[in-house]
């Protein structure tokens, strides 16, 4: 079922804009002003909220990417405000998997048993051209898109994204799961 | 120039863009490189390239030919050359570079030219650093070198079959939309 | 634990381990580049076998060593690349001249613009083209800061993988400035893709100086807060001395160059012993060590990080004395025209379009260019057959030699060891497996 | 005499609520796989692990460092209610002690030019 994340109601609203009113997708789900008020909510929403603000991604770097993706944890873009700043390097604490750079044919399996013995609830970012589909490198050795493999949350594009653009990959990725969109292996049912 | 008529197998020598290349016969490329080690103080082999002259300016057209669903033989891919480029001797050549530490930094290329399937002796004896150069061009080119300590393959995974950077292994990935290649 | 016990302390004395294979070398296994364990331990089965994986914090990128463990002590190693194989030779066959000038960045990904140059100087080798002086100096000095930008990764890094977390900080904030400068000058951070056949590919813009004499002022007090963090730390010196210990035979026999080379003693650098741009009219100092450990690694790139500083700060004098000058050649055949000059002259708009649609035609020959990458020496050769695309190329990337000497590195080195030698090799993994 | 135990009763069924409820919710709010859950179950060897580690002896060397690493932590838990009690004890305690103190000295020094110090 290749449904679209538009179905879910989710506009492309960008969290980073200050000036932004309450986003499109609170409205439509039709959050209640009590609620707001009282600050009651679902178990679920608690749960998601909690997810969110502390979700570890895994450190797999593979190529130039991993380079800025090493620049987000540095000062000027830091992750740590959204609670990200613990790479984690086994797969067993990790929720988030970023998967920034090339995936040439021999990383391929490795890939997929790092992200099978990563635990529910876990995210995929294609980061950089060449994870989101091979990039320039249409030939033998690389894998055209991480998505053949590995069902992908979010692709951000750039051949290497600067870091503001993988920054907002991930709040993307957290307004979309604050959102109620379950993860992708439950969305696409690619080798879940 | 002089002195390296004297390597052993020595068959020709060249004078370009102001780098000497030194063709051997393939059977005596240990002993030039011994030779070329101690006698002339070449002392660090920089690095060993195979290249493939599959196709090499054939009916005036140049560049990359690749077959089984890659690119075409007979469609050119550019316009004629102005000038044929020489004729290869054989199809591929395997080029030694070599660097002397010293003042001046003489820089030297042995190159000795094989048919497909030959195989040449290895040169790790000689230099320790020619141990994944050899295994690399064997993995991608598929050039025999007898006497290797582990002669495998080195970048692709074990199993894969064929050698990728020969001119007549198709360039693999997936055919882009709008293109001739689809 | 017998064989361990008469060790002397930390400095251990060259890695001589029975009589060496090749000779003037003291690599002593039969395959150069592993080390195999030592019979007795084989037939023990205490050793442990662990996978220093593709997917390891510590390993720079996708390297896999196989470790076998005896203890904490390393008696056996082989490492296995390949996991980032792009087939970077392959797909630049298919490309024009002017697209390939892309490819060679993303193979070196931290010495982007040194791997860019190295395939732009094959290039205009084989035209035989001139390039003028004020595209030369903005390459040396974008090479230069690129040589500063590379060494902070692997401070920054290596410094983090043994405990100096800080140190990746304070790397990274230097780092953030470097690249503030290049996407000053070229619009992109990393990858800049600046450098054209024939000179550079836009003029230098206009706030570029300021910003790099301000850069150029705070990078040696940035250095001295490095060496104040690091150099007198008990715990960095105790990881780091004696460690790794790689002579000056071995390194030249596995075709070490560039900071590794330096740093067991031999004093060799092609900035300096075959210059090429204009790092002759440079004046520069080398550094050289003759510890051969995991330290002196690290002291070579310290004093080459001042080093460029100083190249960069006489860069910028001359650079701002070339105002107007031109920053690429005229040469239609090889170089776009103008864009106003195509509304006036038929035949640049005829060069202007066999440039865009067929590109430009390389006369043939085979060259072999090969210039000082942070990494060492970084060489391309290429072979073209006259055509509009290149028929062979290869390049010779420093990391790939620099892998090589693990095995001859970690002789008698613990686990933790391990990591502070592949740290101080500072290879990456795009440029060992294009 | 018991109601001012009360204190560490409730200290105590908070120390017991706190890690229970942890992980109490680690299975509430958990979500099963579904599928490929054989990749959970071997380790995680950097990527490229083959499946269960078979099991293998470790060195003398790891148990002698823990054994070390015992003796000399108990001395100094010891120091804790000598530091406690110092100023009663007074000159009593301090002799005492330094005698305690110089035994494992002795000690140390024989295992560092035995040299089970360093690996």
């Amino acid at each position: 079922m290749a449904d679209r994340l538009r179905d879910y109601g989710l506009q492309s609203e960008r969290l980073l804009w200050p000036t932004k009113g309450p986003s499109r997708f609170e409205e439509e789900l039709g959050v209640e002003e009590l609620e707001q008020a009282l600050g009651i909510t679902t178990l679920e929403k608690a749960v998601r909220w909690a997810q969110t603000k502390s979700m570890w991604p895994d450190t797999f770097g593979l190529a130039c990417c991993a380079i800025e993706m090493m620049a987000i944890v540095g000062s000027r873009y830091d992750l740590a405000r959204f609670g990200m700043e613990a790479f984690r390097s086994s797969p067993r604490q990790a929720d988030l998997l970023i998967v920034s750079g090339r995936v040439s044919h021999k990383m391929a399996a490795p890939l997929r048993q790092i992200y099978d013995q990563m635990l529910e609830p876990k995210w995929v970012i294609a980061m950089g051209a060449c994870a989101s589909s091979g990039g320039m490198f249409n030939n033998y050795a690389v894998l055209q898109g991480v998505d053949r493999i590995v069902p992908v949350d979010i692709y951000v594009p750039f051949c290497p994204p600067r870091p503001e653009a993988l920054m907002e990959g991930i709040l993307r990725l957290h307004e979309a799961h604050l959102a109620g969109v379950p993860p992708a292996y439950e969305r696409r049912q690619v080798a879940t | 120039m002089s002195d390296y008529a004297k390597i052993p197998g020595y068959v020709s020598a060249k004078e370009e863009h102001g780098e000497t290349t030194v063709v051997v016969d393939p059977a005596h490329i240990r002993e030039a490189c011994t030779y070329a080690r101690d006698d002339l103080g070449f002392n660090m082999l920089v690095d060993l390239v195979a290249t493939d002259y599959l196709g090499w300016a054939g009916k005036g057209v140049s560049g990359y030919i690749g077959t089984a669903s890659g690119r075409d033989l007979n469609l050119p891919m550019t316009q004629g050359l102005q000038a044929l480029p020489d004729v290869k001797p054989t199809r591929f050549s395997i080029s030694y570079h070599l660097l002397a530490l010293r003042q001046g930094a003489p820089r030297l290329r042995l190159q000795c030219w094989l048919e497909d399937g030959d195989s040449v002796e290895s040169v790790v004896p000689v230099w320790p650093s020619a141990d994944w150069l050899e295994r690399e061009q064997y993995d991608l080119m598929g050039i025999d070198f007898t006497g290797h300590p582990n002669l495998a393959r080195l970048l692709l995974d074990d199993d894969w079959e064929g050698h990728p950077l020969r001119k007549d292994y198709p360039i693999g990935g997936e055919p882009v939309r709008f293109s001739p290649a689809e | 634990m017998s064989t361990t016990l008469q060790r002397v302390g930390r400095a251990r004395r060259w890695p001589i381990v029975g009589d060496p294979i090749y000779e003037g070398s003291r690599i002593p296994s039969r395959v150069p580049t592993v080390m195999d364990v030592p019979p007795p331990l084989r037939e023990t089965d205490d050793i442990l076998q662990v996978n220093f994986g593709p997917n390891h914090p510590s390993t720079h990128g996708v390297l896999r060593l196989i470790v076998d463990l005896d203890g904490e002590e390393v008696v056996g190693l082989s490492a296995v690349v390949g996991y980032l194989h792009t087939g970077f030779e392959k797909n630049m066959e298919q490309k024009t001249w002017w697209k390939a000038i892309t490819y060679p960045e993303r193979i070196d990904y931290v010495g982007y613009q040194n791997n860019e140059l190295v395939f732009v100087l094959a290039i205009e080798k084989l035209l035989a083209m001139e390039v003028p002086e004020k595209a030369t100096w903005m390459r040396m000095l974008l090479c230069e800061l690129n040589r500063i930008h590379s060494h902070l990764v692997f401070l920054g890094t290596s410094a983090l993988e043994l405990g100096a977390i800080s140190m990746f900080w304070y790397c990274f904030r230097e780092r953030e400035t470097i690249l503030d400068l290049f996407e000053l000058v070229a619009g992109q951070r990393m990858h800049t893709r600046y450098f054209q056949t024939g000179g550079i590919a836009e003029d230098i813009p206009v706030g570029f100086f300021p910003e790099a004499r301000k850069f150029v002022e705070t990078m040696p007090k940035a250095l001295d807060d490095y060496l104040t963090l690091l150099d007198r730390n008990k715990i960095w010196l105790e990881r780091t001395q004696g460690v790794g210990l790689l002579s000056a035979d071995d390194a030249i026999a596995l075709g070490q160059s560039g900071p590794v080379l330096r740093a067991s003693g031999v004093d060799w650098d092609l900035r300096r012993d075959q210059p090429y741009l204009a790092y002759d009219q440079v004046d520069f100092r080398v550094p050289v060590y003759t510890g051969g450990d995991v330290y002196d690694r690290y002291r070579v790139r310290m004093d080459e990080m001042a080093q460029s500083t100083r190249i960069v700060r006489q860069c910028l004098d001359r650079l701002e004395r070339m105002e107007g000058e031109p920053w690429i050649t005229d040469d239609r055949k090889v170089v776009l025209p103008p864009r106003e000059e195509l509304h006036t002259s038929m035949e640049s708009l005829i060069h202007h379009f066999k440039i865009v649609t067929e590109g430009y035609r390389v006369p043939a020959g085979e060259v072999y260019v090969a210039i000082e990458s942070p990494r060492g020496e970084s060489g391309c050769y290429v072979v073209s057959d006259g055509g509009p695309r290149p028929w062979r190329v290869h390049f010779r990337p420093p990391s790939f030699h620099a892998l090589q000497a693990t095995a001859t590195c970690s002789h008698g080195a613990l686990i933790a060891d391990l990591i502070a030698i592949v740290g101080s090799l500072d290879a990456v993994m795009g440029d060992t497996d294009r | 005499m018991l109601s001012n135990w009360l204190p560490f009763l409730i200290y105590g069924l908070f120390a017991l609520a706190i890690p229970a409820s942890m992980i109490y919710l680690s299975f509430a709010v958990a979500q099963r796989p579904r599928a490929r859950t054989r990749a959970r179950v071997i380790p995680f060897e950097s990527g490229v692990s083959k499946g269960q580690m078979k099991p293998q002896r470790f060195t003398v060397s790891f148990y002698l460092t823990a054994m070390l690493f015992i003796v000399f932590d108990i001395e100094i838990v010891f120091l804790y209610p000598l530091a406690v009690q110092l100023h009663a004890l007074g000159w009593f305690g301090f002799v005492e002690f330094a005698f305690f103190i110089l035994i494992l000295v002795v000690a140390y020094v024989y295992i560092w030019r035995k040299g089970a110090l360093d690996w």
